[in-house]
């Protein structure tokens, strides 16, 4: 047992430090780091540069561009490109339906799909979250009716992150409404966002940003051939995807990162006599977010570590205690941050008659403050709640 | 010791909760007093004047109804309950607070019961923070009248204001105790720039620039004034909090009743019934500290006072931001839409938490004195 | 509303504050104050005192030697007791059995019970918990037949509070086997310890202490007179005997007292170049307790207050939260204390062939820091466990 | 990187478990080993030196397996997933520990791998508190040795250890880190008084007064040896911990699926569930933190060890007390008992909390860092 690098590993990860800082615009790590909102060309743009030199889909099997890297490289790479605040490759073209695609569609749907997938030719949305569905995913209504060559789609989809960039969604649809389980009869299909029938209404969320949607399908039609693997299989897809979902989903690296900027600021913030810093409160707490994520940075590279030698379908809690952990911390750092803004965590600043933000009241960082803190308290609602994450080790894992 | 209300504070709460109910019963009317010009219904205050709300704390001989702490905190806590976005702890709190102690100026305090007059309180510096005697603003003598010069900042409606109350130093160093004057000035005079802006909970302030601004003084060494009424703003706030998170504890709860998951209500998980309870007893607690906060704001020792308030505003603090948090949780994604009310709460509360000291600077306070007062 | 007392409220005060340090013995008051046990004598002694002041049993009625007093005054009474780290009245005869004899017992055992047990002449115990039922009290199993003028109990106790000190214990017992719900077939029953079949065996706690007991009842005969009220209503008794208990449950005076004598302690314990006093942190700690009760204490003041006009009936969730928040801080207290000891919370110290403790090795309250901190997690698990209070709470009030 | 464990490792840890399995299993014979004359068995102690353990950090030449922290850390799990009561920690980690690195011992190396002498180190002072430089016990040479005067506190099995290792004051003040000298002393030394007694977690230390007792020097200017050797506890501590907490969370989880409370087991309440499930998290993330400390204690850097391990014993102890406590909580009544095995570990987990300082001392030098090395 050595927690430490190898000489090989730091090479490696100093190699990809030093690319990152040199080939991603600064101006776009600085937005990441500050925690405001990407645009759609932010993230393309730099989706293209990881293309470019084979950096965009490492998780991908060799044929289709990933690498044949250690799970240690693997780790190396997902932190150290959160912490150079490099937006990470659009998860739902990367880690969800490519992967799905690469490994349950058919060979015609892998040609056509993953090159412009990779590259982000193609934005991906993810079509799975219904109203009233909640955490209980596979109560989904949307249904598919076969007719002819074509599925026709109707029903509702909620939560869909950044559908207003989409190109494609891929949805969970029901195919067999009368199924014996609610899991069964469902599919998978891959839908064109400009098929006539699709509404996409924005949610604004309570940081006032636009983040996520909600799409509307009536009397859709969509060609057979975009049903990836087999009819009524779909939510064997989906729980393998949701498996790869979890990779990452504690973004310690992001996080390390948000602390080391929390603790400048607060080093930079004037406050009585000195700045923010010389509040002993102010800094235990920070401590303790600190060493909370050290001991998560550790559950991480333990699981790492397990990877190679853990049976796939055996229960893991460690995904769970990631989700639990790493969305705890997260907030902590987006509250953090708020406190050191003070009284100007407050002002909103209005925006202009174009929608353009108009000059920040207080110092430019501490406008997005709070509308983090808001924001972050997504964290541990979405991609199963903590409380679920809590039933889940309970149940598959303590056996209550 | 005695913990009814008599039957003029009984009146006055019915009407408040009558008020608050009538135009804020339904949420979206919120929205409409907020795209207002001022940013609040002009129609709410004329109305709330009309009930004597405005003067609440002004002598009978001043037109008012001499409510004392127990009278704030009625209406408060309703203002809480509704998130109300009328100018009430600017106006009536902060500037009625300040003006009828500082005395000499009956017209305007009339005026202001009236509703025809709003009131703002300059106070907050850049570099202050929560250290209220933190005032590097310059006020100096040009015969009868004072030249000020500064910056002051996130001044709750000093962007509709018709008057402003600003402290500046007329003596001593940027942290000295002594030295600091309380004026009076009205934002149409030359020198005096304002802009003003949204807060985060939907509300409104403004950042003052003042560059040889002429002004009346109203006291001169005013901290010890100025830090008893931000003791009454923060007896306030905690009310407001409690209105606050009483409204949002029970949209949880209802929520919890009626959304279905899993086929059944989720308030039937008891992992979930267990957080309400500790909603529950949160509230309570909470309320129970900002009735200590009515009572000890009255009291005779400003140390004491002082420390006590501390207490109240931290405690408070505390539990509004863990209750907060999990009023969002147990809604999921639902809470997280502007369309939705809890939000919306959840931010008042987040900010109520900065306003006029966030629970580590008071906590500080409290420790700094030894603990609680006896 | 006005939360200040009255001129007349705080003479009140003052008179028992005064009698409370005159007429009861500081070592035993010292006792107290530092949580070491209590002999049997030193409750017996200060019970006597009390009784003979006429204080022993404010809350019985007037004509069996209670005070006519008004809310406030009890809780006055309550509190000063506390603070002045009185022993309270042995709660088993004051606001247990002694209520519900005064209420539900017919003439004679009011004449032949009550007047020893105000002046603990009786010692009683309680004998509700079982073995398995835990929070879960009505599912008892002990049973008393009938046979001619006697009940012949069998079955088993546990938890018996100070049992090996009783003279008596008044039982819950199952009478009707065949009753349809189990909170039928229970009958309250009073039962002399000096019966043949009745063995007391001692449960060790983890401080090392002995208060709690099992009981075993093996063919115990008991005259039928010992029956309170009616045959297979002891239910609904217990109820009431219950909601008695709570009264105080939340132990304010006691915990202020004690977080004054932490306050102290640490201003006298040497810690680096000052005391242990110096640490902001323990300092914070503290102060977090004392504002928490601060506020616990205004809500029992108000619980006080709204006793005069709540019909008995209607769901109250403020005994509950007296129970959970009061317990918290109690046993917080304790950690504090604990705390200030530092390494001398270490030593345990051996006692001598008598059983008498040898001197004490670090600061003699020292030694008994850790026990408390230890016997004090029952707090939180007696008189319904914090999560059955939440249970309450979040069905009887909130209604989910 | 690499997690795995080496064959010698593996072996290792196999060895150890099923020492700890075969002797303290049956939770009855814990009683037994405590009742012995030296408050452990002598029996166990043997076996622990056959097997190695007691010379597990000596080097090859000296007799020993050239562990290090990963192997401690191994054994440390294993006995506090016993709650094993022989003097490991005193003798090996921080006995051998001092002793080795002090040089000039082989001799009583060798003895004490073998099993033959045991050691402790009383080095507390009561009004040092956690403070490792605050020695107040003085040393003056006389001749070849020295002369030690002082009163030492809590030493660990320091009532029945073979040689005590003493640190005393050579020059300088009470909390002057220079000056500190290393002592090793024969307790039948005339002027050496023992007072032994039990702690509150069943294990044996003692006080130890000194009055001109005759010593041996080891080491001069000794503190950063102490300090590292400390650390080297915190990490065995840690470890300890984890072992303990593992154990505690699966007695919890058993109770939880055998005891039935309102005709059902008590682990299908969600509620219980979640708590179990926040003990199972807390379980690994100081397993995580006990490994961050291996890692750790073996820098090159003092400072940056220092507040690495600070953070380890900090963050440790949290979760244990947390633990702890929800352990008893969980279990209701029967965990208060001294007869049942959950109670002994809430107090030793309690007791590790308060050794080598509690977690107030150990955030406070994180603070003081300013947060966590690189």
């Amino acid at each position: 047992m050595d927690l430490r690098y190898t000489a090989d590993e730091i090479a490696f990860r100093d190699e990809l430090r030093a690319f990152f800082r040199r080939e991603i615009p600064a101006e776009i790590r600085r937005k990441v780091s500050e925690g405001r909102k990407l645009s759609r060309e932010d993230i393309v743009t730099t989706q293209r540069v990881l293309h470019a030199h084979g950096l965009s889909v490492p998780n991908w099997p060799v044929e289709w561009g990933g690498k044949d890297w250690t799970p240690v490289q693997r780790y190396i790479f997902s932190e150290e490109i959160q912490a150079a605040a490099v937006p990470q490759p659009l998860s739902f073209n990367v880690n969800m339906v490519g992967p799905v695609i690469a490994t349950f569609g058919n060979a015609a749907q892998k040609q056509r799909f993953l090159p412009p997938t990779a590259n982000l030719d193609i934005w991906w949305a993810q079509g799975f979250s219904e109203p009233g569905a909640g955490s209980d995913l596979a109560s989904l209504k949307t249904t598919a009716r076969r007719e002819g060559d074509e599925f026709v789609v109707n029903g509702q989809k909620t939560w869909t992150t950044l559908g207003q960039y989409a190109d494609w969604i891929f949805c969970l649809v029901r195919t067999d409404p009368n199924a014996r389980k609610k899991q069964e009869g469902i599919s998978f299909l891959l839908i064109d966002m400009k098929t006539p029938g699709i509404t996409v209404r924005p949610i604004i969320t309570i940081d006032g940003g636009h983040e996520v949607n909600e799409v509307f399908f009536d009397e859709v039609k969509v060609p057979a051939e975009n049903l990836v693997g087999e009819l009524n299989k779909g939510w064997d897809y989906a729980k393998f995807l949701l498996s790869n979902e979890r990779i990452g989903i504690a973004r310690i690296g992001l996080t390390k990162e948000r602390l080391a900027r929390v603790k400048r600021l607060a080093q930079e913030t004037p406050a009585g006599e000195g700045t923010v810093w010389d509040d002993p409160d102010f800094r235990r707490r920070l401590a303790w977010s600190e060493i909370e994520l050290k001991a998560l940075e550790i559950t991480q590279m333990r699981v790492v570590a397990a990877q190679r030698t853990r049976a796939a379908d055996k229960p893991d809690p460690s995904s769970s205690i990631l989700k639990i952990k790493g969305s705890e911390i997260q907030q902590q750092a987006t509250q953090l941050l708020m406190e050191v803004a003070g009284p100007y965590a407050m002002p909103r600043p209005d925006r202009d008659e174009d929608g353009a933000n108009l000059p920040s009241v207080g110092p430019e960082w501490a406008d997005a403050a709070a509308p983090l803190f808001f924001n972050y308290r997504k964290v541990s609602i979405y991609g199963g709640s903590n409380e679920i994450q809590r039933n889940i080790i309970a149940k598959a894992f303590l056996g209550l | 010791m005695d913990f009814d209300l008599t039957d003029e504070q009984r009146l006055l709460a019915d009407s408040v909760n009558r008020f608050v109910s009538d135009r804020y019963g339904d949420f979206e009317k919120r929205k409409a007093y907020r795209a207002e010009a001022k940013g609040y219904a002009a129609a709410n205050w004329s109305a709330m004047a009309e009930m004597g709300l405005l003067g609440l704390p002004l002598s009978e001989e001043q037109g008012g109804f001499g409510g004392g702490p127990v009278e704030a905190l009625l209406v408060m806590e309703a203002i809480g309950r509704g998130l109300v976005v009328e100018p009430y702890l600017a106006t009536v709190v902060l500037g009625l607070g300040l003006l009828r102690r500082a005395g000499g100026q009956e017209d305007l305090l009339a005026e202001v019961a009236a509703g025809g007059t709003t009131l703002a309180f300059a106070h907050q510096e850049r570099q202050a923070r929560h250290d209220l005697h933190d005032i590097a603003t310059t006020a100096r003598q040009d015969g009868d009248a004072w030249v000020l010069d500064g910056a002051k900042g996130v001044a709750l409606h000093g962007d509709s204001a018709d008057r402003l109350l600003v402290s500046a130093r007329t003596a001593g160093g940027r942290r000295d105790r002594a030295g600091i004057g309380l004026f009076l000035l009205d934002p149409a005079t030359p020198g005096v720039t304002r802009r003003g802006y949204a807060t985060q909970d939907g509300l409104r302030a403004a950042e003052v620039v003042l560059e040889g601004a002429r002004a009346t003084l109203l006291a001169a060494d005013a901290l010890p004034l100025i830090e008893l009424v931000a003791d009454e703003a923060i007896a306030a706030l905690c009310a407001e909090a409690v209105g606050a998170m009483e409204t949002l504890r029970d949209l949880t709860v209802d929520y919890l009743k009626t959304r279905q998951q899993f086929g059944r209500p989720i308030g039937e998980f008891q992992a979930l019934q267990h957080r309400a309870a500790d909603m529950l007893v949160a509230t309570e607690q909470a309320r129970s500290m900002a009735m200590y906060a009515a009572m000890m704001v009255q009291g005779s020792d400003p140390a004491a006072r002082a420390t006590a308030l501390s207490a109240a505003k931290a405690l408070v603090g505390r539990l509004a931001d863990q209750l907060g948090k999990d009023a969002i949780q147990l809604h999921g994604g639902i809470a997280m839409t502007e369309e939705y009310k809890a939000g919306h709460y959840f931010k008042r509360l987040t900010m109520l938490g900065v306003l006029f000291g966030d629970v580590d600077h008071h906590i500080r306070r409290v420790v700094a004195a030894g603990g609680l007062p006896d």
